[in-house]
């Protein structure tokens, strides 16, 4: 029934093959935190270390060429990934210093406009009156950076609210955002509701009213087919640890023309044009954002990584995750004392599905799955606003990718079956 | 796994039947406790009856583990000296952090002996250290320990 | 003659074994730049992916705990190889973010300070009539965010001065920093002259005016013994990939004290201890400038590094890499027309040399090595402002490492004279 | 490695023997460049004789490959009409990007096809065209040529 060969998939990441808890088989049902990785990735990260390891940019010699060459490369195919030309693409260390590097901006232009006029361009100059609007159903990493950045300019904070399925209330979009907005930062989607958000119409209303438009990708590019362009954002971010690439790695696409516009967020060696004691000027982007020695053989793993995913077809990815979110929703709708925090169809999510059950702290539905082999999270999914919009301390995630199957997810709720049972809630 | 080493009767009986939860009208000293990774929240507090012993308080949400942490420190503190207190307190704190080696003093625990199988599981300690870190917090607050004491 | 067992350690090396330029087999001496990597550092990485992969410190399931337990398990061998405790121990992606970390806890500092009195630490608030002291040899990561801070809070730069031998003209350090200085930050081995500096001196002297003290170690830590309270800093930045480590780690170091009082620097998940959407509350240090998922796999790689390292034993590295300085700097003082920019004599300096050629561009000084097999960086090194200083555009660097012998630096030096004839300037 | 491939000896020779060197009385236009990672500077000038012909002026410091091609770009461009330069330019620019192969015209290159082995060597690609990008700038700056044309 799968649009995917999830058996051979499987037999291509060791870590799929081992036990836990004393023999169980690992069912791996957590890669909304972290995916897993497969052999080709890690081959490649290592080839690049013991083949052609040296400083890119900087050297000269034969190695520091072949670094280089393998560095960019992997940019290039990273970029096309997502429709983008390498040149607009920004490594970062994850998407949480992605969304951080785009808040600076405001900050840090802001705090240079109060000593220096001129020279900044004015749609990153925040005061006290302006406003920057996120949703209910961010991530902390799209929420905390803007707390501060209203912190240290004044500026202050709206949020598009939920409704009871667990997607964006939109009926007073043209209100909160209005002409006091500078940004609008959004969810592409949901990490803890799986909701599939409008991303292109709140990106159009953002332009409307001449604010810059964000979009956090860490849960849609490694689940679906993307294109920047079709999502009409001037940045958008994701991490690569998601998508079967290394830990330290993330991503931030802009337009050429915001990426010019923007003022460096992290200084130093390789980031310059030139240097003097008094002043620096700098490179253009992508290097003006990527100070010091970048994530080299990251970058080189998650092309790698990218390269695993076109195989397959992220269109077939994409019918994949939704046959099994399909079949999640519909087997957790079923379950007696189960209620998902989230939309409870398969319309417009992803395969990540939260949920509660009834007398049972996810703590401890976790620890039975957990116990049985099942590897899900619980808490908040460092969406704790999301969580307290649903009267909810914490939710249970079950979050599939492409190595999982019908099986993986049948033995997750066999194991919310027996956690009811062994906690007599049933 | 083992299920019921980590579950024991004990825990359950006491994460079903919470000892002494509700709080106080006066607390000496009053301290609210989260655990960041899962949002659940505990709030302990302290009081002092005619004769010194402790007297406490408590109300929160969370885990099995968790709630039935608070449950047992409330029997087993409740009555007992601050300098007594503080010998519990230490000895679960260390039965916390054994992952599951050695024998703890059931003189001193109590049902809290029951807690050593959650020493295994390290995402579990937090859960069952929450009551307890709330607990010495609140002390130091009603000024009945100094900071850091047995940190 | 040397501490070190060379060709058993270059034997661990399996990039050191291939050829470069159609057959000549590689000499690697551009360490400074990036370090090569021994097996048992790729080892340790990937069997990390294969067998432990997992989010840190979010997920309760055995992957979670094995993950999160290869992690702080890395911290702590790291922090112990600098004599420090894990807690006081940040893992960022390069030196680079250590030192803006530092950086932006004054300016995010002072910006705050505009918006909200109290609660900020008045040490990291700046303002016009304040001083910021670094030196004339700083890599541009601990000079442009220093300039950066200046831009955004009007606070003016100073340095230390060099002599002509390429050590620091300490005198006037009283007057450089004193009542307005508010921070001072100098690099403990200059990654261009070679210099090892007396920072202890001018950290007391820093404290007796209350500054904070930053010291950039980039180009100690891999090369001597260190131990981060005789420095008497306040912090202390370094990167994993110039001591055998992997790319995608920095590590920053500092007091309990000066941690606990710094605001964050990138903020999101696991950096949080209460999120609301209107404010949210942060962790204690190390996790409060962690924010987002962290550099797990980097770090038990580097943490094989510190366990290569510390088999070999730092005082023999320290005792191997001065031999080769001194063999270095001989020879190099004896070469006519050679020039060494930086301290002619092994006297407190590292291995790393630089130097001119007269009428040779050090490009085609590099060009000729490279020919022949031997790798040496060319440029300004990323200390710009130290080149004009000496008034070279730039010098050709040797940097050796654990894995080079006397044989190695021979073939540099025999590159030499060759591009001497090859460009008729001898 | 093949070292003559790189160091042509016509390279070589304008290296040694810059032709034009030194700065124009009165620029039309005027640009400085400089390549980050070396510290290498040119300034290339441009102005226009009589007939038209482009007048090129230049100063900098370099690695024999950056000077001795600003000493070509000199010897090509001196006396041409901005079309001329222009399709110079271009080929130049192609000529580096082809990583050393195909087969260079030497009727609009002249001495410039000597750098054809350079773009095996991307880092010192960087080196061959700073004073050709110098030049389009200072075209630019000129009003001899808009923004972008053949970038
Ligand atoms: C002295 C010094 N400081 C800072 C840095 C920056 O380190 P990284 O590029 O790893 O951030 C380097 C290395 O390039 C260095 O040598
Ligand atoms: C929606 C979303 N945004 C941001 C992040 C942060 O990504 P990272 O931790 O890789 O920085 C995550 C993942 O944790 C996420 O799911």
């Amino acid at each position: 029934m799968t649009a995917l060969d999830v058996a051979a998939i499987k037999a291509d990441f060791p870590i799929l093959s081992t036990t836990v808890r004393g023999g169980q088989p690992l069912v791996y049902l957590d890669s909304g935190a972290t995916s897993q990785k497969p052999k080709s990735v890690l081959d490649a990260e290592r080839d690049y270390y013991e083949q052609h390891n040296a400083a890119v940019h900087r050297g000269a010699h034969a190695l520091a060429e072949l670094a280089t060459e393998d560095f960019e490369d992997a940019r290039k195919v990273i970029a096309g990934f997502v429709g983008a030309r390498a040149k607009d693409l920004v490594f970062t260390k994850n998407a949480t210093e992605s969304l951080n590097l785009a808040a600076y901006a405001f900050s840090n232009a802001s705090a240079i406009a109060t000593h220096h006029s001129g020279a900044i361009d004015p749609r990153f100059i925040l005061k006290p009156g302006d406003s920057i609007v996120i949703t209910e159903m961010e991530h902390h990493a799209n929420l905390i950076p803007w707390q501060e950045v209203c912190r240290k300019t004044g500026a202050s904070l709206r949020w598009i609210s939920l409704t009871e399925d667990g997607r964006l209330d939109l009926s007073n979009l043209d209100e909160l955002i209005d002409s006091t907005t500078k940004v609008v930062s959004i969810v592409h989607q949901s990490n803890i509701l799986g909701t599939i958000n409008p991303v292109q119409l709140i990106m159009d209303r953002t332009h409307a009213v001449g604010a810059v438009g964000i979009v956090d990708g860490c849960q849609s590019v490694p689940h679906m087919p993307v294109n920047v362009h079709e999502l009409h954002a001037d940045l958008f971010a994701w991490s690569g640890h998601k998508m079967l690439g290394p830990t330290g790695i993330g991503c931030l696409w802009g337009t050429e023309e915001i990426l010019e516009a923007m003022p460096p967020f992290l200084t130093g060696g390789s980031m310059i044009q030139m240097v003097e004691m008094e002043k620096s000027t700098f490179a253009p982007p992508p290097q003006k954002f990527e100070a010091g020695t970048p994530v080299v053989a990251q970058a080189v793993a998650l092309a790698a990584a990218v390269r695993y995913l076109e195989n397959l077809g992220m269109q077939e990815v994409a019918r994949h995750e939704h046959l099994l979110a399909e079949h999640t929703v519909n087997a957790l709708n079923a379950l007696d004392g189960v209620r998902i925090i989230g939309p409870t169809t398969s319309w417009e999510r992803g395969s990540a599905v939260s949920f509660v059950v009834d007398g049972l702290h996810p703590h401890d539905v976790g620890q039975v799955l957990d116990s049985r082999g099942v590897a899900v999270r619980v808490g908040h999914h460092c969406a704790w606003p999301t969580c307290r919009h649903f009267g909810v301390p914490s939710t249970t995630r079950i979050s599939p990718y492409i190595y999982n199957d019908i099986a993986d997810i049948d033995a997750a709720l066999e194991g919310i079956v027996a956690a009811q049972e062994f906690f007599g809630v049933k | 796994m083992d299920l019921e080493s980590l579950y024991q009767d004990i825990i359950l009986d006491h994460y079903k039947h919470p000892r002494g939860k509700g709080l106080l009208n006066k607390p000496l000293g009053s301290a609210f406790h989260v655990n960041p990774t899962c949002g659940d929240e505990i709030t302990v507090q302290v009081n002092r009856d005619a004769e010194g012993g402790l007297i406490i308080g408590y109300d929160g949400q969370g885990c099995s583990i968790s709630q039935a942490s608070a449950s047992v420190l409330v029997e087993l503190i409740t009555g007992e000296s601050i300098e007594r207190s503080e010998v519990i307190r230490k000895a679960f704190l260390e039965l916390m952090h054994a992952q599951g080696v050695g024998e703890p003093d059931e003189d001193v625990l109590g049902d809290a002996i029951a807690f050593a199988g959650v020493a295994k599981f390290p995402a579990r300690v937090k859960c069952a250290l929450l009551s307890w870190m709330a607990l010495q917090d609140a002390e130091i607050q009603a000024g009945l320990i100094t900071t850091g004491e047995g940190a």
